[in-house]
């Protein structure tokens, strides 16, 4: 690393990530949890699919079921491609809009902690009596019904890392609004940074009926409220409601970054301007808005009528349109460019049919009465995963791939990176089309077992084989992540030869105070622009001055391990154990005592100084 | 490479699609072979909608096969830089407008069968004088893993099959006694859940020759996970001519309880009655109040297709549902409600449960 | 809007001047706050007189709209310049939330 | 530091609390998080409505039993004013006059206190005169979640504004606090709004049925 920061131990290093809040080091550390709940949801998923590949098994029981396909979701969506994307975001978007940090620092390193604690609070369950079971929207008349801690642990975690998830939109929001570089207007901003930004204002508006909900749903299991008691009053229909309400617009917070992911990577390595590039940013903002008005459509067979059905199936169908334009213009980017098939670009190429083919069912899907017959059926799983592995997880694995040379500062074997596409692509395909067919001949989701004679071994014993693959594939991305480490080959600020937005103006990896000095932006693509004008380097649009930096610290930690330890007293107490409310109480001190220290003791961080970024040997910042 | 197996993948999805619309999936359990009015309509929409999708991927993959293949950078290019288009204002209109029109052609469908699928006008009609409307009603009761179906106009009740007639539409009311299920029979028909809040109502029908082609008995399939047993709720749908299901009708209304006739079923309906009878009601004119009826009516029991909606309708498989019904549906509700019994009294309770019929056969 | 690290601003403005506003600001404060509880007690009013229901309901919640848009705009300064973005998002969040509360009361009948 | 360097009533900026980057920013994020506030409670106010009157068996108490005007109209008057006092606060703040800020919090943070003290007189009142807690039917589940969600703010909000008078009172008024009084002001309206609109939504429109 530079000169300021030195050589350190092990320890040391670990005490570093404790109480980072260099969003860098956050991006790793969204990374690291990220994946290990990724690797976690995969063997999850691999179990299920054992479990399926014939009629009749037994490898798992039925409860035992319940419990990895419910794990299997609410892993996957909320625990690993989410922070993954948010690492992504925090790696890359302040990079790409010339900003020393992000407008929070000490909150974008709390809302990591609350994220992995409630992770970690969620993932207990399975050593601690068992995993929630009612699937990862655990309606309500089941999660009520549901025996042991484990919707206890769904509630109290997924509260938890919700907060986290919370926070980091607001603050890329702020970011995004208020620490542009100069120059930097919003219809310059890297489609990956406008993507962002929608995303992070999705998260805005649709965690706080997810957080009404969950808390509705612990109130009812932990402290006698009657939300969906149903003999009491309540209603079960109001929690699909607000799961809904927020469950839709959740999976284009997954989608869009990836589209901005992907943009990037179009643009990149056809060596060509984003085509349309307004109407992309026209085309994000209004998934955004619409994704916020066809929740229901996850509820055409729960009774609602047909003139709410009518209304929110054509409101569904409209994204089509949105998306399409995005679909159009990255295949017109790609026309007329001058394709260069790097590891990333395949992922890209590969993503327009594979999304596609997923986004249409989509559509189909929203045609009301013919979703009586896919809906809770394996078509739907077929849908979705078509659009969260043909789209967010192949941006995951593309994105991998692109920013890994920025984010470590060397980069993954292309080799094994195509042996790694090819299973993992093949394997997709090979698991998830068939189950389209399954779906349509009878097979309902969530099953744990089926009946040989109804038609439906050999289509599960294909799908099965798919997933086979794809853990082959994964596994070998693995071994290419050991392997560039180990080898620790170094490479510049543009490893990839074509870089265009800002994050390819600095070293790999950055150094921790970002750009030396500010850089001018004056157009879209602003490295590229440069670059076709021969220079090297940007316009810096300051002189070299003292660099104000926020101090590292270990409350965020306390703060999320206070949470953590109250959701245990919380959940205990109704088990009438005696050090229950005391835990629950003395978490809730540690937190909101952290808190207090926090906003009691001032911190007003250091300066770099003026003379130390001149010291400095010249490849570090914006070089000038 | 790239685009040889983009045109592989398209080709077999062409080969997939006949083989499947070709009678690939079972006549009684898929959504492929609609057995009925609300299935027909829900399968030409799907038909319609997949037809509209397969163009839009064919025009995508036109385009995409063509970019990939002729923007590759060739040898001797690497320094290439293309012109830097900003993009196009007649191609963005073409690409928002004929995706608008190809949606209208599916919305138009699309609301019109939502409302016709939903009209039940029919139930709400006024009885006759003997309390029997026009419309054939059934009321579903879905509860942990079995089915109670419940003819309301002619006070009779079954369970696990439902027995209705063909040609006919059929109304019902949907509602759940315990957590949330979903009614569904993919042959005739989209699902409908039963909620735990409030009735639900629908229609299906039963197309005759439809239903002969399934061997007059379709599969139902609960639909929403509803525990660890929810992959097993499975129930059965027999179908009648109107004139058998009349008759039906007719013999459940006088159907009297089954007095056995050998000794074994005898000494089983003692045991019965002593062990079971509690939850188990062996009359299909059950008067009593839902929240009693705790299990599934077993009076045509010696009818049924399959027991417990899952295992084959034998003596045998009938002897080990009694002996460990855990090991068959796990976490139901009949586990450990009994004492334990005997090899004898299983045998016993056997013949008695086999021997309850309400048409004679 | 963009990325001015430390800009403490320009003191130059005319100090009296500024007092003069801000005293003018503070008059329309008042007026709105009196304003707000005339709207409250007619509201209340209009209550404990038990008019129609039909009449009642729209009517205060009427009032109530107008008295968070005196709140937002003159108490909160949405009015003022520099609430470009806070206004934006505060106008989906209320989207947002009217859709929410429509869907409840339309499609949780029973 | 920069942002607590002196200020006289002459130097002070105009929009203080927006003055430096840091304050710009938690200006914006503090507006961001009430757009967040206003969805949850639009999520709570959904639930309440839609749980309104829902109980068990005809017993329990409804609506149109329990609540009862006065109260509420002194509740809202108490409340409206906070408002305006912590307008006059901000005033101050724009003038640079530290005294008369603390003061003007103070009455503030009394009339708030106020509010308390009625909203928990009622709660205690519905419990023993009505026996509606808070699970005693959807209806009551609902009912406390959304008014005690409320209360919860005021309380939150109290605390928010006592530390911030307090931590500050040596400090007195610079880039850096003045951030902190104002964001600490705006939450108090927030409360005031959504307040407004439970007074309207829960117990008048509850009182006409
Ligand atoms: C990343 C995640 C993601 C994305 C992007 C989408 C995208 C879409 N989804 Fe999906 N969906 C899920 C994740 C996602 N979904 C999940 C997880 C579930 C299940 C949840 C559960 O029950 O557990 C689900 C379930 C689900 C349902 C409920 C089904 C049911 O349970 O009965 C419906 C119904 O309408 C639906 C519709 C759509 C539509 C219309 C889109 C659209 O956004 C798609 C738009 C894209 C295209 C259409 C392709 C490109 C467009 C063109 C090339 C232009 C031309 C096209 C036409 C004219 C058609 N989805
Ligand atoms: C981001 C979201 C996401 C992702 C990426 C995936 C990925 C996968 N999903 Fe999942 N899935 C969901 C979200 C997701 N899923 C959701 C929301 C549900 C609904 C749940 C519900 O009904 O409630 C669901 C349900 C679901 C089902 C239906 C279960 C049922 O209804 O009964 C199935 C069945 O095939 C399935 C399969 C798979 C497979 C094979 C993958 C594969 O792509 C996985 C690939 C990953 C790997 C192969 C990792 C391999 C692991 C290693 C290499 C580890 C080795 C290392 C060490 C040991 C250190 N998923
Ligand atoms: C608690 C009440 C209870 C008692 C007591 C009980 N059962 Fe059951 N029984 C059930 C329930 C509930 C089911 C449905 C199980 C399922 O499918 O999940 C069932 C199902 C059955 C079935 C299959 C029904 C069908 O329609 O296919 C048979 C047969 C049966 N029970 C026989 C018995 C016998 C014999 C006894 C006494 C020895 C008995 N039951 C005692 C509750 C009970
Ligand atoms: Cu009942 Cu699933
Ligand atoms: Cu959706």
């Amino acid at each position: 690393m530079s000169t300021i920061a030195q050589k350190r131990g092990f320890a040391s290093t670990v005490w570093d990530y404790l109480t980072t809040v260099d969003h860098k080091k956050i991006a790793i550390l969204y990374l690291i949890a990220g994946g290990f709940f990724f690797l976690l949801g995969g063997i999850e998923a691999m179990l299920i699919r054992i479990q399926l590949a014939v009629p009749n098994n037994d490898f798992v029981s039925a409860g035992f079921f319940n419990e990895l396909l419910t794990m299997h979701g609410t892993t996957m969506i909320f625990l690993a491609a989410m922070p993954l994307l948010l690492g992504f975001m925090n790696a890359i978007m302040p990079l790409q809009i010339g900003a020393r940090d992000v407008a929070f620092p000490f909150i974008n390193a709390l809302g990591f902690w609350l994220f992995f604690f409630g992770g970690l609070f969620l993932n207990l369950s399975w050593f601690l009596g068992g995993a929630p079971d009612a699937g990862w929207t655990s309606y309500a008349s089941l999660s009520l019904a549901s025996e042991g801690h484990g919707i206890d642990f769904y509630a109290l975690g997924l509260q938890i890392s919700g907060f986290g998830t919370l926070m980091g939109g607001i603050n890329f929001l702020v970011t995004i609004i208020n620490m542009r570089a100069p120059g930097m207007t919003y219809m310059r901003m890297p489609l990956f940074t406008w993507t962002t930004f929608v995303a992070s204002a999705l998260i805005l508006f649709a965690f706080p009926p997810l957080t009404v909900s969950i808390f509705m749903l612990m109130f009812d299991r932990l402290f006698g409220a009657n939300f969906f008691n149903v003999a009491a009053g309540g209603n079960t229909i109001i929690w699909e409601h607000f799961f809904w309400i927020f469950g839709h617009p959740e999976v284009y917070i997954l989608i869009l970054p990836a589209f901005g992911i992907f943009s990037e990577i179009f643009s990149t390595f056809s060596r060509k301007r984003l085509f349309g590039y307004s109407s992309m940013v026209f085309a994000t903002v209004l998934i955004g808005f619409l994704g916020f008005m066809v929740w229901a459509h996850h509820m055409f067979t729960v009774g609602l009528g047909p003139v709410a059905n009518a209304i929110f199936a054509v409101a569904t169908m409209a994204i089509a349109v949105p998306t399409g334009i995005k679909i159009f213009n990255w295949l017109l980017t790609m026309w007329g460019g001058s394709i260069q098939f790097t590891v990333p670009m395949i992922y890209a190429v590969a993503f327009i049919p594979s999304f596609v083919a997923g986004g249409v069912t989509g559509i189909m899907q929203g045609a009301a009465p013919a979703d009586y017959q896919y809906h809770d059926t394996y078509f739907i799983v077929a849908h979705f995963h078509y659009v969260i592995v043909g789209g967010v997880v192949l941006a995951l694995l593309a994105g991998t791939h692109f920013y890994w040379p920025k984010m470590f500062g060397t980069m993954l074997s292309e080799k094994i990176g195509k042996f790694t596409f090819f299973f993992f692509f093949v394997g997709f395909h090979l698991t998830f089309f068939i189950q389209h067919f399954l779906g349509l001949m009878g097979m309902p989701r969530r099953v744990w077992t089926f009946l040989p004679g109804q038609g439906l071994d050999t289509g599960n014993l294909v799908s099965s084989i798919g997933a086979a693959f794809m853990f082959v594939g994964i596994v070998s991305l693995l071994v290419n992540i050991v392997i560039t480490s180990v080898k620790n080959e170094k490479v510049g600020n543009d490893p990839w030869g074509d870089g265009r937005t800002l994050e390819w103006a600095i070293a790999s990896p950055p150094p921790f105070y970002n750009f030396k000095q500010l850089p001018l932006v004056r157009g879209l693509d602003p490295y590229w622009l440069e670059k076709m004008e021969g220079k090297q380097t940007l316009t810096p649009a300051e002189p070299i001055g003292d660099i104000h930096m926020p101090n590292g610290s270990f409350v965020p930690f306390v703060i999320s391990l206070g949470l953590f330890i109250a959701a245990f007293g919380a959940m205990y107490q109704i088990d009438d154990k005696a050090w229950a409310i005391p835990v629950l109480i003395g978490g809730l001190v540690i937190t909101f005592g952290a808190m207090a220290y926090r906003s009691i003791k001032d911190d007003h961080g250091f300066h770099i100084h003026k003379e130390d970024l001149i010291d400095e040997n010249d490849d570090k910042g914006v070089k000038a | 490479m790239k685009d040889r197996l983009t045109k592989w993948r398209l080709l077999s999805v062409f080969a997939v699609l006949t083989l499947v619309l070709s009678g690939c999936g079972e006549p009684f359990l898929s959504a492929l072979t609609p057995a009925g009015e609300v299935a027909q309509i829900q399968y030409d929409l799907m038909i319609l909608s997949t037809v509209i999708m397969i163009a839009v991927i064919i025009a995508v993959t036109v385009i995409f096969v063509i970019a990939i293949t002729r923007f590759r950078r060739k040898k001797g290019e690497e320094n290439k830089i293309p012109k830097q288009v900003e993009g196009s204002h007649l191609l963005e209109i073409i690409w928002t407008v004929i995706p608008i029109i190809l949606l209208l052609i599916l919305a138009v469908p699309t609301v019109t069968a939502t409302f016709h699928l939903a009209d039940v006008k029919e139930m709400d009609k006024k009885p006759n004088k003997d309390g029997v409307r026009d419309a054939l009603v059934v009321n579903v009761r879905a509860s942990l893993y079995w089915w109670e179906f419940e003819y309301p106009d002619y006070k009779v009740i079954t369970s696990q099959d439902l027995v209705v007639p063909t040609d006919q539409k059929v109304y019902f009311n949907l509602i759940a006694s315990d957590v949330k299920h979903s009614f569904w029979i993919p042959a005739a028909g989209g699902k409908l859940d039963t909620n735990t809040d409030n009735v639900n109502k629908f229609w299906l029908t039963f197309d005759s020759q439809k239903s002969e082609e399934a061997g007059n008995l379709f599969y139902g399939k609960c639909a929403e996970l509803c525990g660890p047993s929810h992959a097993l709720m499975d129930f059965k749908v027999e179908t009648k001519s109107q004139d058998d299901f009349k008759q039906w009708l007719n013999a459940m209304q006088t159907a009297k309880e089954v007095t056995p006739t050998d000794t074994a079923a005898a000494e089983g309906q003692k045991i019965f009655e002593q062990s079971c009878l509690s939850c188990h009601a062996v009359s299909p004119q059950d008067a009593r109040p839902e929240q009693a009826r705790l299990a599934p009516n077993l009076a045509t029991f010696g009818e049924r297709a399959r027991i417990a909606g899952v295992l084959e309708h034998n003596e045998e498989e009938l002897k080990n549902w009694i002996r460990d019904p855990e090991k068959y549906k796990p976490g139901n509700k009949m586990t450990n409600t009994y004492k334990q019994l005997n090899e004898q009294e299983l045998d016993q309770l056997a013949a008695y449960l086999m021997s309850l019929k309400v048409e004679d056969k | 809007m963009v990325n001015n690290q430390s800009n403490s601003s320009n003191p130059r403005l005319d100090y009296e001047y500024r007092r003069k506003k801000n005293a003018e600001g503070m008059r329309i404060q008042v007026a709105t706050f009196t304003l707000m509880i005339f709207f409250t007690v007619v509201s209340f009013v209009a209550v404990g007189a038990n008019f129609s229901k039909w009449f009642v309901i729209p009517f205060i919640l009427l009032l109530a709209v107008v008295q968070v848009g005196f709140q937002l705009y003159y108490f909160m300064h949405m009015s003022e310049k520099g609430h470009e973005a806070p206004s934006m998002f505060f106008w989906s969040a209320i989207t947002v939330a009217f859709v929410t509360v429509l869907a409840f009361m339309t499609i949780i009948w029973w | 530091m920069e942002a607590e360097e002196k200020y006289t009533p002459q130097t002070w900026p105009e929009s203080p609390e927006r003055a430096t980057l840091e304050g710009k920013n938690k200006f914006l994020g503090f507006w961001l998080f009430l757009g967040g506030e206003t969805v949850l409670f639009a999520s709570l106010f959904a639930t309440y409505i839609a749980l309104k009157d829902k109980v068990p068996s005809p017993e329990h108490a409804l609506a149109k039993d329990l609540y009862e005007l006065p109260l509420v109209f002194v509740m809202t008057m108490l409340l409206l004013t906070s408002s305006l006092t912590s307008v006059y606060a901000m005033y101050h703040m724009k003038n640079f006059n530290f005294k008369k800020m603390q003061l003007w919090l103070l009455i503030t943070v009394i009339l708030g206190l106020g509010f308390l003290g009625c909203e928990i007189y009622e709660f205690n009142h519905y419990y023993h005169e009505y026996n509606h807690t808070f699970t005693s039917s959807a209806f009551s589940s609902a009912f406390y979640t959304l008014v005690g969600f409320h209360g919860a703010h005021v309380i939150f909000g109290l605390s928010w504004l006592v530390l911030v008078m307090v931590r500050n009172a040596k400090r007195g008024l610079n880039l850096y606090t003045a951030p902190k009084f104002y964001l600490a002001s705006l939450y108090w309206h927030f409360i005031d709004v959504v307040w407004v609109f439970i007074f309207t939504v829960v117990y008048l429109m509850g009182m006409v049925g």
